[in-house]
């Protein structure tokens, strides 16, 4: 309850900045050597704070009905740690102190795992949080040493003002670098992302939503401040980006779609849409740094855009995907089904967020991605050599992909018949979580048919990179469409209703009559015939077999009537946690424990370390 | 009087020597026992006659010479062991390590500079020599007593040393320095019965649970 | 008034030695420990000087040290009522006094300016906490003691060496032998440099292996895993702190001595903290006892300040808080640490599981102890190892500040992999309920010291800064 | 303004002839006289006086699948320009609101066949997604291609560029890509080899599996759909591969007319010819075009 309290709050406030001037500074004397404490509005922090007040309100109405205090015990220490959760994320988009900003950051990252292991009892939620623990915390280590290294250069623990960082290349290649695994692995960018699809599956939802459409962007933030700080940025920084945006982007929607555990397939989209968001900001630096000014300010615009777009409408399906755990109690795909009918509202909202999701229009998704597309295929005609413009078929093949996951989620949650009895009888209703989601997708939708509202306020943070005015009508020669999507947009709603009211008119007049599906002359079909998500995607999967690489354990039938215990299985493999991790750490355990000889036991050899570090030391100050 | 000292000097290497050669627990004690009179004779001879001096070398003997080895020899007594310093290694290698540390001693002296009434005296071989022999002693015996006895042997070792500076050092941190190392002895010493009773056996072999698997 | 130091824990070891009663002596120690704090906070407002010969005094590194050890003491005291009421099978006579006389010699620890007294305080102290590692009085425990201590005394002993070599070069070099801090810095420059080599190795050697630094630390491990956890504390956070003061003295007189015996001495003191950090982080890993755990945790964190105070610089800053961080984030562990050991009766990760729900206050400031000593934020630790790590950048020792890093990172992994499963979780039904239960007495010590650990890390009061920057100004940085 | 008329015109009312051609031309080769040119605007008339059965399992979206399918087309057909004429509405970047305006259409598609909850709808609805997801990235990098060669983002002017010279002068890489636009072409619009709407089994299909359940109203609408989606994409084929103008403006609705109705021969012929492949292939055949137009457009980079 005080989250939405705070949030609101925040949301007056960000309201006041944006109708001011942008430039609120709050300098606190903090006793630290580490210099003043700093806190500061700048459009990049704005642009974050937007969806952060909007979604953390929103989780927090939803939570009151989700996880009531009155049914759980532990809605105490959850309720804690979303505030603090909350808090720190708007500090670290506030803090222009390094050592504060590291202190904003872990408290972050701390309240998330605390957040994900509420489940205390679960035993996965806690493997998963311990995973997400360590990969936080060592990218925590490559932070402190990023603002280290940005002390060295400017002696100041103040973030420096943005533009004002010039230093030798080797020292510019190894700050960017350390944010990169810094901020990036907290991003989820592939090959940092092993943590994400456990940590976001086995949170409460609302958490999950948060986690993903929230905590991820700070990692996007911190490069994007990082990016902000220099004079001049390496070429191939931006490069590196877009190679590694394009490689998740696809290997993260290959992942999604291999996934049976549907808060996975959410997880693993993150990863996908986190891409999608490097991508453009991959193509900005590129842009910046070769001087095409279009594809700097479609990148930016395109990011920025999916950044707040992201975080609507995936908050939106983990939140929905909260109240179809809550009916049907389980999160396998493959074992619901038919849920539309029970929650229509739910239904229907998750469908828009699938719909944003992958990017269809006419809602807000599709606005993020056209400005990438733009900046490709601008590319595409204008560079000698194109190799940006490579960029729009992968956002096809990814947006296919993508759609292959949506329906195939959607069609297995919400459309045919229950496939298993534990997801027919539990209790399920839309019930008042449903409303935020609501507001959510209504964001979404609002920003789809009128992407004007959100670029005019994206504009700004542009603005703050490219240190000018951003003229959309025209950009050497490309104008960017919005008012036409606006007008196409509604012309294909107006359709979609015309056609509708045709449709029923017409219907309202001929015979109708209800049967079962026509199930191709098989007399005696069952919900299990159904066919299931696994099945759905397999095709796909096995395309993209390299990274999905599900395990399939075939039973040997033997005899006319096998054993009923002879199932199939399929469980999908994190190629990176499960095949490289997890080997890595038992063979590093392995070699310590050999190394843990050393403490034998044995006390005259103890002494003997004393007299040989004696010696060692005598020999080395010779 | 220098003569004299440094005869005692090289009488303090033999019974390092002694010691690492002999097998008997008893012997043992009694060899630190007459190592710690010599160390209390020894600040006479080389220092000038003074009230600070006196109480130091009747302090030492008592403390190392008399209390000390009879606090072990009580625990000696008193855990029902008479014989057997059981070394890891073998008392020939031993004393043949013992030689080449004493060697080693002479030469590490060597490199150091001294004060010019010191240069003649065999004072820094024998104390380094002396240090080395306990550490010997600590790391190849296997008794927790033998132990001890290695212990006392390297405070030796170092006394030697201080004798060197008797004069200059304030009595008060000698007295605390003895003080300090009779308790220690002495809480060793009760360790020891603990340990006798616990694992009716002295072997520190046998205390070997807490370590890393 | 510096005496005082140490007579009102000496009175009140004799006051326990006479309290016949096993369930009214505990009661000392907090009296003590109270009119202690007020006296070293007294101190600290408004330090005497010097006494007369300038063996006394309390300089802003002892005053540190002290205000470390009095606070901690205080805790262990009121911890140590609600411990030994659970303990009323065996007389806690001699903890009570050994407590105490430890207090007493390192109190004289930190106001000794003359280095030979304060190696007979460190040496008490060494002898003062044998019996009380030796509380539980099993084969372990023996087995624990007798390590320490010998181990314990050869190095002490050897320090005792670096001593006389140290007062040899004075003698060498003036013919008068000192070893008074103040008088040994005046003439630092002309001692004889072999004899003050010599010296200085085996006085690192010798205060290295009490404090525990790799690989003279494999003492700890035992001591720490068999001894009650407010003695653990008290070694982890008093025992080693003292010794670090012993060596932060050694500093001081290489700092006087000249460029090369620094240079040599720091060197020294960032290898070996690296080394105790690598030891650290492999012994870590997979560590199945949770008390060894934290013992290996401490060695880590001697040999962060080993390495804060070899780097130098602005690391010194770093260096002294972490003394103070360290050592009461340490109790915090040790202490929550003995109430889940009380609870499970075993301290083992195999046993030991879900302490989050069966001691909600215990396995959550165990947990919260955790977080501070990995350095994570808003824990005091954490603006200490950052000072470090960022002053390593600084001066441009990307190798040192790298291995820093991955060795805090291996050792967070490794410490999560124990703590984690052991505190979070949930309990296996097999484990065998005891007597135990979280009580005020037992929980509000650490909880009290998990508040200031926190303020420190947020909004340390500016008395305490002050403070810090004389302790580094003492080391030779003006800030 | 005649020309947007004429455009809508067009658009509306030829799509099932196209079908009906290539009816009768695959009755042609089978020595069949064949339905006659127009029964798909029969077919279509009739299902829409017809009464509908709705599956007890379905939702809303079964209802909305084919509407929502109808309603993207139509836009979708507003972008493309059809013959040498610019089409009604054109911005720049119009082709990425063309190609996902069919995505959004063959999501409610797919989305309204798992509605059925029938296996044979869900497998189809399944190959439809994938084999349209590996066609999409061919037809971008082919739209790359020609904006590279007209220096402009907007279809109008995209496929209206392409002429005889451009032919002469970039043989190879027109030829190219026109063959992948072709293979995109077919398997977007379910031909054979990728589909056979014809065939009786329902294990193989893909396009017709998914719309088993629909009746009435909504299955006319279907057709329709399908029939728009031939005329919208073989327009762009056309406007590449045929590019002739004679530079009149209503000669030219002629030609465009025409040339539709010669590539709905060009599909009968194809489809009378060959042979479905093995769903297998299917994917190896789309990954080919991609090559194909990326090798179309390293030519044109060249």
């Amino acid at each position: 309850m005080l989250v939405l309290v705070a949030s609101s709050i925040g949301w007056y406030a960000l309201f006041c900045l944006l109708g001011g001037t942008l430039g609120g500074i709050y300098q606190l004397d903090w006793p630290m050597p580490f210099g003043p404490a700093l806190f500061a509005v700048d459009p990049l922090s704005a642009l974050f704070l937007f969806p952060l007040f909007l979604v953390s309100g929103c989780v927090a109405l939803y939570s009151l009905s989700y996880w009531p205090a009155a049914e759980r015990s532990d809605s105490a220490r959850l309720t804690l740690f979303v505030g603090v959760f909350t808090a720190a994320m708007v500090l670290v988009l506030l803090v222009r102190n390094g050592v504060l900003f590291l202190m904003a950051w872990e408290l972050m990252a701390l309240a998330a795992y605390f957040l994900l292991t509420t489940e205390q009892h679960n035993r996965e939620a806690q493997k998963a949080g311990t995973i997400y623990l360590l990969a936080t915390h060592s990218g925590t280590m490559a932070l402190f040493a990023l603002f280290s290294l940005l002390h060295r250069v400017t002696g100041s623990f103040l973030l420096p003002a943005p533009h004002s960082l010039s230093t030798s290349v080797t020292l510019e290649a190894v700050i960017l670098v350390t944010a990169l695994i810094g901020f990036g692995g907290k991003a989820g960018l592939m090959p940092l992302h092993f943590w994400l699809p456990g940590a976001h599956a086995n949170a409460p939802s609302h958490v999950s939503a948060m986690m993903s459409g929230l905590m991820l962007k700070m990692g996007v933030y911190g490069i994007l401040r990082t990016v902000l700080l220099f004079v001049d940025l390496p070429g191939w920084f931006g490069w590196l980006l877009l190679v590694l945006g394009g490689w998740s982007a696809l290997n993260g929607i290959a992942l999604a779609a291999g996934q049976r555990d549907l808060k996975r397939l959410l997880a693993c989209s993150s990863i996908e849409n986190i891409g999608i968001i490097f991508i453009g900001i991959g193509m900005a630096l590129v842009g910046l740094q070769t001087g095409a000014q279009v594809l700097f300010i479609c990148g930016f615009f395109g990011a920025f855009l999916h950044i707040v777009n992201h975080g609507l409408f995936k908050s939106v399906l983990f939140l929905g995907s909260g109240v179809v755990l809550h009916s049907s109690g389980t999160r396998e795909m493959d074992r619901m089904g038919g849920l539309a009918k029970r929650m229509p509202v739910t239904a229907a909202l998750f469908l828009v967020a699938s719909l944003a999701i992958c990017g269809l229009p006419p809602l807000n998704g599709f606005v993020g991605e056209l400005f990438l597309y733009l900046g490709a295929l601008y590319d595409g005609i204008a560079s000698p050599l194109p190799v940006l413009a490579l960029v729009a078929p992968l956002l096809a093949l990814v947006g296919g992909m993508a759609a292959i996951t949506f329906v195939k989620a959607y069609g297995t949650i919400f459309l045919g018949t229950a496939r298993s009895t534990v997801a027919e009888h539990r209790h399920a209703a839309d019930g008042p979580m449903v409303g935020p989601m609501l507001l959510l997708a209504v964001c979404c939708l609002a920003i789809g048919l009128a992407p004007l509202l959100l670029v005019r306020m994206v504009a700004p943070v542009v603005r703050f990179y490219s240190g000018a005015d951003v003229n959309l009508a025209d950009l050497g020669g490309l104008q960017i469409p919005l008012m036409p999507l606006t007008a196409l947009n509604l012309l294909l709603l107006a359709l979609i209703v015309v056609l509708a009211v045709c449709y029923r008119l017409r219907l309202h007049g001929l015979p109708k009559a209800a049967s079962a599906t026509w199930g191709c002359a098989y007399q005696a079909p069952s919900p299990r015939i159904q066919y299931t998500g696994t099945s759905f995607s397999e095709m796909m999967v096995n395309l993209v077999g390299y990274v999905a690489a599900p395990q399939r354990l075939k039973p040997v039938l033997a005899g006319f009537f096998p054993a009923r215990t002879a199932t199939f299985s399929y469980r999908p493999v994190e190629l990176l946690l499960d095949r490289v991790l997890t080997p890595l750490f038992s063979w590093i355990g392995l070699a310590f424990s050999y190394m843990r000889r050393l403490q034998h036991g044995q006390l005259h050899i103890y002494v003997l370390y004393v007299f040989a570090t004696l010696f060692v030391l005598m020999i080395w100050a010779h | 009087m220098n003569s004299l000292a440094d005869q005692l000097l090289v009488l303090v290497m033999l019974i390092n020597l002694i010691m690492l050669g002999s097998s008997r627990l008893i012997f043992s004690i009694r060899a630190v026992a007459a190592q710690g009179v010599i160390l209390g004779i020894l600040p006479g001879l080389i220092h000038p006659f003074s009230l600070h001096l006196t109480g130091i070398t009747a302090s030492v003997i008592l403390a190392k010479g008399i209390i000390i080895p009879y606090l072990i020899s009580d625990a000696v007594h008193k855990a029902h062991i008479r014989r057997e310093v059981e070394p890891f290694i073998g008392y020939v290698p031993t004393l043949f390590l013992g030689a080449v540390f004493t060697a080693l001693a002479f030469v590490f002296a060597e490199k150091l500079p001294l004060a010019p009434e010191h240069k003649e005296l065999l004072f820094v071989p024998a104390s380094i020599a002396t240090l080395l022999t306990g550490f010997l002693i600590l790391t190849t015996r296997r008794k927790a007593i033998s132990q001890v006895i290695g212990y006392l042997v390297l405070e030796n070792g170092i006394f030697v040393f201080g004798l060197l500076l008797t004069e200059a050092m304030p009595f008060m941190v000698e007295a605390g320095a003895l003080l300090d190392l009779l308790v220690g002895i002495f809480v060793m010493g009760i360790v020891i019965n603990q340990i006798s009773q616990e694992f009716s056996s002295l072997d520190t072999s046998r205390l070997r649970a807490l370590k890393e698997e | 008034m510096l005496y005082a130091l140490v007579l009102i824990p000496l009175v009140g070891a004799l006051l326990a030695w006479v309290i016949p009663d096993n369930r009214t002596r505990p009661l000392v120690l907090p009296v003590i420990a109270l009119a202690h704090l007020v006296l070293t906070l007294l101190l600290l407002w408004h330090a005497p000087p010097p006494s007369a010969n300038g063996w006394i005094w309390l300089d802003p590194l002892g005053k540190l040290v002290l205000l470390c050890i009095s606070v901690l003491f205080s805790i262990c005291a009121f911890y140590a009522v609600g411990y030994l009421a659970y303990r009323q099978e065996r007389s806690n006579r001699v903890l009570c006094m050994g407590l105490l006389v430890c207090l007493a010699a390192m109190g004289l620890v930190t106001v000794s300016q003359h280095l030979g007294l304060l190696w007979v305080a460190l040496e008490t102290t060494t002898v003062a906490m044998a019996p009380l590692i030796y509380f539980n009085k099993n084969a372990r425990s023996i087995e624990a003691t007798w390590k320490y201590l010998l181990i314990c005394s050869v190095g002490i002993a050897l320090a005792l060496l670096g001593l006389l070599f140290l007062a040899y070069s004075t003698y060498v070099a003036q013919r008068d032998a000192t070893l008074l801090l103040s008088s040994l810095m005046a003439t630092a420059r002309g001692l004889n440099q072999g004899w003050l080599h010599a010296a200085v190795i085996f006085l690192l050697v010798g205060y290295g292996s009490k404090m525990g630094l790799a690989p003279l630390h494999t003492w700890k491990p035992d001591a720490y895993g068999e001894a009650p956890g407010m003695v653990g504390a008290m070694l982890a956070g008093g025992l080693v702190n003292c010794a670090f003061l012993a060596i932060l003295r050694v500093y001081q007189v290489c700092l006087a001595s000249g460029s090369s015996e620094l240079l040599f001495f720091q060197r020294a003191l960032v290898g070996m903290g690296l080394l105790s950090m690598a030891f650290a982080a492999v012994f870590m890993a997979k560590q199945a006892d949770f008390k060894r755990m934290l013992a290996y945790s401490s060695v880590e964190h001697v040999g962060i300040l080993a390495i804060g105070l070899g780097l130098g610089k602005g690391a010194l800053f770093g260096a002294l808080f972490h003394l103070l961080n360290n050592g009461l984030t340490k109790g915090v562990l040790f202490l929550a640490s003995g109430n889940i050991h009380r609870s499970y009766g075993a301290k083992t990760t195999d046993i030991v599981k879900g302490a989050m729900t069966r001691l909600p206050w215990s396995g959550g400031l165990f947990m919260a102890g955790f977080i501070a000593i990995t350095g994570s934020p808003p824990f005091a630790p954490f603006i200490s190892e950052y000072t470090i790590v960022s002053s390593a950048f600084a001066e441009g020792d990307y190798l040192v500040a790298g291995a820093f890093l991955l060795f805090l990172a291996i050792v967070f992994i490794g410490m999560a992999l124990t703590v984690l499963p052991m505190v979070m979780g949930t309990p296996s039904d097999t484990t065998p309920p005891t007597g135990y239960r979280d009580s005020v007495l037992m929980v509000g010590p650490p909880l009290v010291t998990m508040l200031i650990i926190l303020v420190l890390g947020v909004w340390p009061p500016a008395a305490l800064l002050g403070l810090l920057k004389e302790g580094v100004a003492l080391l030779g940085v003006q800030p | 303004m005649i020309d947007i008329i004429i455009h809508c015109t067009v658009a509306l009312l030829l799509p099932p002839l196209l079908l009906g051609v290539i009816t009768k031309t695959k009755a042609a080769f089978a020595g069949r006289i064949g339905a006659p040119l127009l029964q798909s605007y029969y077919d279509i008339f009739k299902l829409f006086r017809k009464g509908s059965v709705f599956s007890t399992t379905t939702t809303w979206v079964f209802r909305a699948g084919p509407l929502v399918t109808l309603a993207a087309t139509v836009t979708a057909a507003l972008l493309v320009p059809l013959g040498r004429h610019n089409a009604p509405l054109s911005f720049d970047g119009d082709m990425v609101l063309f190609a996902y305006l069919f995505g959004l259409g063959r999501f409610f598609t797919t989305a309204a066949a798992l509605d059925t909850g029938s296996s044979f709808e869900g497998m189809g609805a399944a190959r439809e997604v994938t084999f349209s997801c590996l066609a999409e990235p061919t037809l971008f990098i082919a739209l790359i291609t020609l904006a590279r060669m007209s220096g402009s983002l907007r279809l109008s002017t995209i496929l209206t560029y392409p002429s005889p010279g451009l032919w002469l002068a970039t043989g190879a890489s027109m030829l190219l890509l026109v063959a992948a636009l072709f293979i995109i072409l077919l398997a977007e619009n379910c031909r054979i080899p990728f589909d056979d709407p014809t065939t009786h089994l329902e294990l193989t299909m893909i396009h017709e599996v998914m719309v088993l359940d629909h009746s009435g109203p909504a299955f006319g609408v279907i057709l329709y759909s399908a029939a728009l989606k031939l005329l919208v994409l073989g327009a762009v084929f056309v406007n590449v591969a045929l590019p002739v103008s004679t530079g009149d403006s209503l000669e030219d609705w002629g030609l465009f007319v025409v040339a539709m109705l010669a590539l709905a021969v060009g599909i009968g012929v194809v489809e009378s010819v060959m042979a479905r492949l093995r769903l297998l292939r299917i994917p190896q055949l789309l990954v080919g075009a991609t090559i194909l137009s990326a090798f179309g457009m390293l030519l044109v980079l060249r």
